[in-house]
């Protein structure tokens, strides 16, 4: 995947020394473009070197659908905020997670915090548990399914597989 | 503008000085700061303020084609930021080991010494 | 408010991963950005002293997530000789015009220009001293605190 | 000369060095040094007889008009044969005296600078080497009467008697270099044809103060006589030859020598003549109530001095006449007696006269030089004493007005005297021997031998004065008097008043002598004056000015950081606004000023509540943030106002600083506040009244226009000659790179300080 | 010409600092190194001051940068003095340190400061512009801030937390000087500012200016009232540490106000008197601060404080007789307080104490030490012909001459209580017998080797013979001094060699 | 109306409202660690101000320093964090 | 058209921005100041920035926003947590309207296994 990455930015600096602009249109098309060939040269390939080519567009869905999600808790904290008087039910709650590297529980956090309305409180001693402060966490079941199916399950998708 | 900041250096100066009469060694390094920063100001307030133009020649002139910040101040200022940084550490060391030797950290119990004859 | 029980001291080393990792990150990310901040201080704003500042704010936000002494695995030799280093090329530099017979901190070029870096001159090394000094002293200082702490 | 003078401390120097070196045989024959300068200064006096004066230039510091120029005059001459002749005696005398002293080699050293700095004194031509070696006189002083310096209280003398001459000293320093001042010479022989030009300048009394001052501090003249009587703490040979001969008259030699220079003939002379007077009859009165045979010569000598002072006062012939007869006649009898005195101690280990007597019997010798001396001192006929007596009778009687009065008090002086005389001379060999002293040992030909050849003297010259006035005293005269005169030393004056008035002095000074009961009640009696007298109240105020100084020094310097911060702060508030409100006009150019925008004012208000903050808060953590976000608020100034690199650096250098403290507040205490709103509202004041003035300061520089001719050399030449763009950078490594090399330097020192500091652990044993 | 020389002992100090970085916690050879380092340093500074006094003035611009556009250096006949001063001073410190401090301060960096320290008194004291003149100055001070604290108990502490406060707040007032000078003038060359203030016609804001700087230095240099730091310091850090604060330090102080009041302002009426003013109540404040002190150090900080009065007096006076006097004054000054207070050093090592109440009996048992201190204390109250009786001419004399009767008074008084409590201490140190009994624990000196004692009495020896020259070749000194301070009264010659200085880049 | 015009008046007036009323929160705290985010939030939107300002003086060299704001404006809220943690009291 | 992104991208950050102020205003206790916040403000400058890159739209400046972002979206939230996290170890106190508090059943079950 690594190899994939660096072999793309290269090319597309190559395309960039060739086209003698650097700016950013023009980076931005030569990365598309390497990409392009790199994705129809990677046909020969096993499928697990392949998912590189997977992963750069669900990279940019996860990247859209997450500010789509942040810019809607926004709203959401902004009624809050906005009307006078304050209807949210916070608490914190313990949610078990599935994930396994350092680096995923790390994402995962920082993604929980750059939410608006959540926040990570702690992280038990067995890295199992995390425990979440939420705004609306009167239904608990439900904020912990939408923790599950939202963040964590395209977080594992992008990094994984 | 010149003004407002003339106010803060004077404000900066006032602070510091209520600030090194209080009887907290912290209060006192606080101070100080607030001394060193209005002088800073000061400095800056006597190249003359020129909004917005860093003394930055343009990526493609040779010389300056607008009107720029006056740079020595700038420079001076720079130092003396360091400098101060310098004299705070040490300062801020000094009073942990104060701390640390006399078990206080209040001025008023710093005085045994010179009354001594 | 509820008044909450005394909680037990938390482990730190489970919390500490978030900063950790992030740090993990974060490090590279500012040693590139304070040779950068470093190289073109001459054109743009910048210099030895910035970059050295976030060169060693790296550091001790490393050792603000592990410990001191994990952070002190990176040097070979402990930061405190980056002082003199440091010190010893910035005169060194200074010096070296000394040898051509112009005063002492005459900036010497190179008549042709480096790619990235452009024009190289003695100035250079004289901010790369510079660079070290700061680095050296503000680890020092941090580092030698908190071993103490 | 200049070389015999130098030689004279090479060789000080020589012995104070020499330590156990020289063994105690060489100091018997030690007297040959003061012996030689002797026999040379006798050789002078033929080129005196001839009427010239010898004077030998000698450069020094021609930039301040100071030089070594040597004079050898008669009044010179008259002191230098005193000071080595005196000299030998009394080298021999303590050769035998302290035999076997641990420390004989410092006192032969500190004797011989003394001599050296004597003989500089009464040599030079020059005010300031005279200042120079007067010090010198001073210090071997010092050193001569703390000899004994196990003693405390022979340091408290010696201290005492340093006080009082080098207090007299500076001063009459301060009175040379004014006579410099107003006549741009400090020779002595140039400023004798100035002296107009002094005595009209408008400072000359201050001249005539200041020179007193050095003078009667040095001579012990009343109410500086105090320490006088302290220094006979001294082996009795120093006091017979610095207390009593040579070192005392160092002030009289002064006062002759300016005579010429400054007597004007109401200022000088009234003042002399009152001091001097007061100071004769004072401790005249006070010897005869001692029992200490060196306290009762001490007296005497102090009345002495004053009588002298006095006679230089008067002014006329007879006066400057009977100053320098009774200079000699002094010294010799004064010394006669002290040494005496000597002998007796070293004798019987006492010298209260109420315990001795009889010592006639066992040192007849020296009891017949002693009576010669005390007859002279009485000024009995045939003595060389009588010569002088009748010379002072005269000139008092030669007074315009006041005559008798005056001859009057100069009479009970005298009476006074002669019985102290006899006290010391006669007392302590008359009557029975006591059993006690049966078994002392008798005196050393070294001991006796000088008090003889001394009192042969008063003799020799008593019964043939001409030798000693044509000898010498005449060019003295002639020196002090500026011209010759008609009056010589005579045997006998005939049956006149003079005469009338010495024979009551003598009689009565006997039937004193006699009437006089000896015992220790004589001695209460005087000490009942001590409180008012001049010793005690210098002691008074030595006291009420070391309270002072506690309770001043207390005052400013009273551990209290706040009260040195506020001291400074006010003291540089008062000073530069009452400059600032005096010379400068406040204005407020308003026009050349930008107004502000909105963002601006916001960071304003920011820092403004952040200060508040800091200022208010009573938790550390808060001042911290507080300091914080005046750091960040700063840096977007910087921003706004076209600093990156400030900003930049501002901002990093800000969270450092503020990560540090996090690190170390770590473990203090909470805040301590004042409850005090006094203090409160005093540090207001005072901290409101700093900022505003700095404000004004700002403000007025600001009005000031000045050339941007710096900055604008380096924005023109950052591109065509240092290759940069960013000219604060460019400053940085290049226009102005040693302020950049010397700053790294400081964060260098300030990081392995807080390292040493931090590692370092001292030990109790470790002291330094 | 280009006179790179200038910087040699300053880049000499800055080399030896580093190497002995590289040789940390190695006892012995910081010893080595130091010594050498000092003694190459001494030759150079020895050489620059009689090359600045043949050739007038030596001038460097540092960066080929032309003044007043560079940093210039400038060596002229006052600055090549300061520097000799310093050069002497810190050599015999130097040796004197290597056997007076104990292991664990070398240890801990004790030379390298002190190698900065003196790096930043040259410096300072070389410096041709203002600003320069500031971080030369913080040089010092940091490196005074960690020798004053280095290894401190209690007392050191308490001390240092004044120390290190009242200097901070000087730096500060002159930084702000300097920017409201900046502010004025639009430069930093001390040749171009005094130029350029001669040209200002806001005479009254010129005046305010140069108070601040008056009172910046004054901070520094310990007058009345501003003083306070010195004496709750002075006495705490050990001998060899204070004998460079006591020699240089605040002669630093003296240094940077005769630079700034003779070249950038004239000072005006109203600023003479307050010189004067301010002398009067340094030398009565010091003289009566020493009267009740027992310890030896005490009084002498205090004697310092008294002398600094001396120093102002003559500035004040402003003749160049005066400036003389100043002069003259200044390298007794250094000479005999940094002896002094290596004196103390050596007497602690004796008896334990420099308390005089506690001490006694040393002029019998060593006699001869206390010969060769009796000549640093007869320097010090200025017993003619030695080296601190010279200046006192001129200063009485420009007092009368100026009409400054009170000042003439106060010179007086303060002479003489400078004569009185040295002599008493004297009386008590070495005439009196020594009250406790001295056994082999106590008197450190004496189990001492030969070289190590050599190392503490050589350097005493050296400085005292150094015043005992000074005071008998007083000739030569006043020429040299004359010359200075015509130099100095005259600026004229110093701004036209450094503005019109040529170099070649 | 051009872009400046507009950043001048709308976006900065928002932007310094909002620093004034995180200030008010500053002020009323009522614990250090709600300090300490003020804080932490007046850096951050500092970095914004600056971003607006660059455009509003059409200078790009001040995006270095809302770079180093961004990178290293933390490390006081991590090192308060640590702080209080060690001293485990909130005064 | 890049005016208006401009425009638009400005006013919204700078609207986020004031709603993270108000947010920090106007919630009752650390946790939910804390949560609604830090986030806020760095999407608002996100936007904002994002705007700078449209009006100077060059490759260095863009690609230097970009990392100002990436920054910005590793670091907010990093020190967020780790206050927040302290703010509880330091027993700061939670809404008196929260709901539930399992971190804190979890603390103290562990310390009295016998409640
Ligand atoms: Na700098
Ligand atoms: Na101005």
């Amino acid at each position: 995947m690594i190899k994939n990455l660096l072999l793309n930015l290269f090319l597309s600096l190559v395309w960039v020394a060739l086209t003698g602009y650097l700016n950013y249109s023009n980076f931005v098309f030569g990365f598309a473009l390497g990409f392009f060939i790199l994705w129809l040269l990677s046909r020969t390939l096993e499928p697990e070197e392949r998912n590189y080519f997977f992963r750069v567009p669900k990279i940019i869905m996860f990247i859209f659908s997450f500010f789509y999600d942040m810019l809607k808790a926004n709203i959401e904290v902004t009624r809050e905020i906005m009307t006078p008087r304050l209807n949210m039910t916070p608490g914190i709650i313990a949610y078990e997670h599935c994930l396994v590297t350092d680096f995923e529980i790390m994402m995962l956090t920082n993604l929980i915090a750059l939410t608006p309305g959540t926040m990570v409180l702690k992280i038990s001693d067995d890295k199992k548990i995390l425990y979440i402060h939420g705004l609306y966490v009167k239904d608990k079941e439900k904020f912990i399914e939408k923790v599950r199916s939202g963040l964590e399950k395209k977080l594992t998708e992008i990094l994984r597989s | 503008m010149e003004l407002l900041l003339v106010l803060l250096v004077g404000i900066f100066y006032s602070a510091g000085i209520f600030l090194m009469l209080r009887r907290s060694m912290v209060k006192l390094l606080l101070g100080l700061l607030l001394l060193g920063n209005g002088a800073n100001i000061l400095i800056f307030l006597m190249g003359g303020l020129t909004k917005g133009k860093p003394p930055i020649i343009g990526e493609h002139d040779k010389q300056f084609t607008d009107v720029y910040a006056d740079p020595v101040p700038q420079a001076l200022i720079l130092t003396a930021i360091v400098i101060s940084f310098a004299l705070t550490a040490f300062a801020i060391i000094l009073l942990k080991k104060v701390y640390a030797t006399t078990g206080s950290e209040d001025l008023d119990s710093l005085n045994i010494q010179d009354l001594d004859i | 408010m509820q008044k909450q029980n005394k909680p037990k001291e938390p482990n730190p080393k489970t919390d500490m991963i978030i900063l950790k990792t992030a740090t993990n990150y974060l490090i590279p990310l500012l040693l590139m950005f304070s040779v950068f901040i470093l190289l073109r201080g001459h054109y743009l704003s910048g210099g030895g002293f910035v970059g050295g500042l976030i060169a060693s704010i790296a550091f001790i936000l490393h050792s603000l997530a592990h410990s001191t002494e994990e952070t002190l695995k990176f040097f070979k030799f402990p930061p405190k000789t980056l002082i003199p280093t440091g010190i010893s090329i910035s005169v060194l530099s200074g010096f070296l015009p000394v040898l051509f017979g112009k005063p002492f901190l005459t900036v010497l070029w190179i008549k042709t220009p480096i790619a990235i870096i452009g024009s190289v001159g003695t100035a250079l090394f004289f901010d790369l001293g510079v660079f070290l000094i700061v680095i050296g002293v503000t680890l020092t200082i941090i580092f030698t605190i908190q071993e103490h702490v | 000369m200049p070389t015999i003078l130098i030689l004279t401390f090479v060789i000080a120097f020589l012995i104070l060095f020499s330590g156990g070196f020289l063994r105690s045989k060489f100091y018997k024959y030690i007297g040959i040094i003061p012996l030689a300068l002797f026999i040379i200064f006798c050789a002078e006096l033929t080129t005196i007889h001839w009427g010239s004066d010898i004077y030998i230039p000698f450069k020094w510091i021609p930039f301040l008009g100071i030089d070594l120029n040597l004079k050898l005059d008669g009044l010179s001459l008259l002191f230098a044969l005193l000071i080595t002749g005196i000299g030998t005696l009394v080298f021999i005398y303590a050769s035998n005296y302290l035999k076997k002293h641990p420390y004989l080699n410092r006192f032969y050293g500190y004797m011989t600078l003394f001599m050296g700095a004597m003989l500089g004194v009464v040599l030079s031509d020059n005010l300031i080497s005279l200042f120079v070696f007067w010090e010198l006189t001073s210090i071997s002083s010092f050193f001569l009467i703390g000899f004994n310096n196990e003693e405390e209280a022979s340091r408290k003398s010696a201290l005492n008697a340093l006080g009082i001459t080098a207090l007299g000293g500076f001063f009459m320093l301060g009175g040379f270099i004014l006579i410099y001042n107003i006549t741009g010479t400090f020779s002595i022989r140039e400023l004798i044809k100035l002296s107009d030009v002094i005595q009209q300048n408008a400072l000359f009394p201050l001249v005539l103060v200041l020179i007193f001052l050095g003078a009667f501090t040095k001579s012990a003249q009343f109410p500086f006589h105090s320490w006088l009587p302290g220094a006979m703490k001294a082996p009795t040979p120093v006091s017979a030859y610095l207390h009593s001969a040579t070192m005392v008259k160092a002030g009289i030699y002064l006062l002759a020598r300016m005579t010429p220079v400054l007597s004007d003939g109401l200022w000088w002379n009234y003042t002399l003549m009152i001091v001097g007077g007061i100071t004769m009859f004072y401790a005249a009165f006070h010897s005869v109530f001692r029992t200490d045979m060196k306290s009762i010569l001490a007296y005497s000598t102090i009345s002495a001095l004053g009588i002298i002072v006095f006679l230089l006062g008067i002014g006329n012939e007879y006066a400057y006449y009977a100053a320098v007869t009774f200079i000699l006649v002094h010294a010799l009898y004064k010394a006669a007696l002290f040494l005496t005195a000597g002998i007796v101690d070293h004798a019987v280990h006492t010298r209260d006269i109420t315990q001795i007597s009889g010592l006639k019997n066992v040192m007849p010798l020296v009891f017949y030089a002693a009576l010669v001396a005390a007859l002279s001192s009485a000024g009995v006929p045939l003595m060389f004493g009588f010569i002088s007596k009748d010379l002072i009778y005269e000139a008092t009687l030669h007074l315009p007005q006041w005559a008798m009065w005056i001859t009057g008090i100069a009479v009970l002086t005298n009476i006074f005297l002669a019985c102290a005389g006899f006290m010391v001379g006669i007392k302590p060999f008359m009557g029975k021997f006591p059993e006690k002293f049966q078994n002392i040992h008798k005196p050393d030909i070294k001991l006796w031998l000088p008090v003889v050849i001394l009192s042969s003297l008063t003799l020799l010259f008593g019964l043939f004065p001409v030798l000693a006035d044509k000898g010498v005293l005449e060019f003295a005269f002639n020196k002090i008097n500026q011209a010759s005169s008609n009056i010589h030393l005579k045997i006998w004056h005939g049956f006149n008043e003079v005469l009338l008035l010495s024979t009551i002095t003598i009689l009565l000074g006997f039937a004193l002598f006699f009437i006089k009961r000896y015992e220790g009640k004589s001695l209460y009696f005087i000490e009942k004056f001590n409180k008012i007298a001049p010793q005690k109240i210098i002691d008074n105020l030595a006291e009420a000015t070391r309270k002072f100084a506690f309770y001043y020094t207390r005052l400013f310097h009273n551990g209290y950081l706040r009260n040195y911060l506020i001291t400074i702060i006010l003291f540089l508030t008062l000073l530069v606004g009452y400059r600032l409100f005096t010379t400068t006009p406040i204005e407020v150019n308003t026009k050349d000023l930008s107004g502000f925008r909105f963002y601006e004012l916001t960071i304003f208000v920011l820092i403004l509540i952040a200060i508040f903050f800091t200022i208010m808060t009573k938790s550390r953590l808060t001042a911290i943030v507080s300091m914080g976000i005046v750091g960040y608020c700063i840096c977007l100034i910087y921003v706004f106002y076209g600093a990156p690199d400030l900003a930049m650096t501002q901002f990093a250098i800000d969270t450092l600083t503020v990560v540090l403290f996090v690190l170390v507040l770590y473990k203090l205490p909470p805040f301590l506040g004042y409850k005090s709103v006094t203090v409160k509202i005093r540090d207001t004041i005072v901290s409101a009244a700093f900022g505003g003035l700095m404000m004004l300061i700002a403000l007025q520089a600001l009005v000031s226009p000045y050339t941007k001719e710096t900055s604008k050399f380096y924005a023109d030449n950052v591109y065509s000659l240092a290759k940069g763009k960013n000219v604060v950078n460019v400053i940085l490594v290049d226009f102005r790179g040693f302020d950049t090399m010397i700053e790294g330097i400081v964060l260098s020192i300030a990081a392995l300080g807080v390292y040493s500091l931090l590692k370092y652990k001292s030990t109790n044993a470790e002291t330094e | 010409m280009i006179t790179n020389f200038i910087l040699a002992p300053i880049l000499v100090h800055l080399i030896t600092a580093v190497l002995l970085l590289f040789f940390w916690q190695k006892v012995q050879a910081q010893k080595v190194i130091s010594t050498i380092g000092n003694s190459i340093a001494f030759l150079l500074c020895v050489r620059l001051f009689f090359t600045t006094q043949e050739e007038g003035f030596l001038i460097l611009q540092t960066g080929g940068w032309k003044a007043p556009f560079g940093i210039t250096f400038v060596s002229d006949s006052f600055s090549s003095i300061m520097v000799l001063l310093t050069a002497i001073v810190s050599l015999a410190v130097g040796v004197y340190s290597s056997a007076a401090l104990n292991v664990s301060r070398i240890k801990y960096g004790y030379f390298f400061i002190f190698h900065f320290l003196i790096m930043g008194l040259l410096g300072a004291f070389l410096a041709g512009d203002i600003f320069n003149l500031y971080v030369w100055f913080e040089v010092v001070i940091i490196s005074s801030f960690v020798l004053m604290t280095l290894g401190g108990g209690k007392m050191q502490m308490e001390a240092g937390i004044k120390y290190v406060t009242m200097n901070m707040l000087a730096s500060t007032v002159f930084l702000t000087a300097i920017g409201i000078l900046y502010g004025i003038t639009g430069t930093l060359n001390m040749a171009d500012l005094s130029l350029k203030i001669a040209e200002n016609t806001h005479t009254g804001l010129v005046s305010v200016t140069a108070l601040l700087f008056f009172v910046g230095f004054g901070i520094k240099s310990a007058v009345f009232p501003l003083y306070f730091w010195l004496p709750s310091s002075y006495h705490t850090p050990p001998s060899a540490i204070a004998a460079i604060f006591s020699g240089l330090l605040t002669k630093m102080g003296i240094y940077a106000m005769i630079r700034v009041f003779t070249l950038i302002f004239q000072p005006d009426d109203f600023i003479r008197n307050t010189f004067i003013v301010i002398a009067i109540m340094t030398m009565i404040t010091g003289a009566l601060g020493a009267i009740n002190k027992r310890s030896l150090r005490r009084l002498i900080s205090y004697l310092i404080v008294c002398h600094i009065g001396y120093l102002i007096a003559g500035i004040g006076i402003y003749t160049e007789l005066a400036m003389v006097g100043v002069i003259f004054y200044l390298i007794h000054d250094v000479i005999v307080k940094s002896n002094l207070l290596m004196i103390t050093g050596v007497i602690q090592k004796i008896r334990e104490t420099i308390d005089i109440t506690r001490l006694g009996g040393l002029g019998k048992e060593y006699p001869k030490l206390s010969f060769i201190i009796s000549i640093a204390l007869f320097s010090l109250v200025g017993i003619p012909p030695l080296s601190g009786f010279w200046p006192k001419i001129q200063f009485l004399g420009e007092s009368i001459k100026a009409g400054q009767y009170i000042l003439f008074g106060a010179f007086i008084f303060a002479s003489f209580i400078t004569l009185f409590v040295v002599a008493k201490a004297w009386t008590e140190v070495f005439w009196k017998p020594s009250p406790k009994p001295i056994t082999e624990e106590i008197d450190h000196f004496a189990s001492l080797n030969f070289w190590r004692k050599f190392k503490l009495v050589a350097p005493i020896t050296a400085l005292s013979l150094v015043s005992l020259y000074i005071g008998l070749n007083a000739d030569g000194v006043y020429e040299l001094t004359q010359k200075t301070a015509h130099e100095l009264m005259n600026p004229s010659a110093y701004i036209d060699a450094v503005l019109n200085h040529k170099i070649n880049r | 109306m051009t872009i400046e015009t507009y950043i001048m008046w709308v976006v900065m007036p928002i932007i310094c409202l909002s620093l004034l009323i995180i200030v008010f929160r500053f002020v009323k705290g009522p614990y250090v660690v709600d300090r300490v985010i003020a804080l932490d939030l007046i850096i951050t939107s500092g970095v914004g101000l600056i971003g607006a300002f660059s455009i509003l003086s059409n200078d790009s060299t001040f995006l270095d320093t809302s770079m180093i704001l961004a990178l290293i404006g933390f490390l006081s809220t991590v090192a308060f964090a640590n702080y209080l943690e060690k001293g485990n009291k909130n005064d | 058209m890049t005016d208006f992104l401009i425009i638009t991208l400005s006013t919204l950050g700078a609207v986020f921005i004031l709603v993270a102020s108000l947010g920090i205003y106007r919630m009752p206790d650390f946790y939910t100041r804390s949560s609604v916040t830090v986030k806020a403000s760095t999407l608002g400058v996100g936007c904002v920035l994002a705007a700078v890159a449209i009006h100077f739209s060059e490759f260095s400046i863009t690609t230097k926003i970009f990392a100002v972002i990436l920054f910005l979206f590793i670091t907010s939230p990093v020190g967020a947590f780790m206050i927040t996290r302290t703010a509880y170890i330091t027993n700061t106190p939670l809404w008196d309207k929260s709901v539930r508090d399992e971190l804190k059943d979890e603390i103290t079950d562990e310390e009295t296994p016998e409640n």
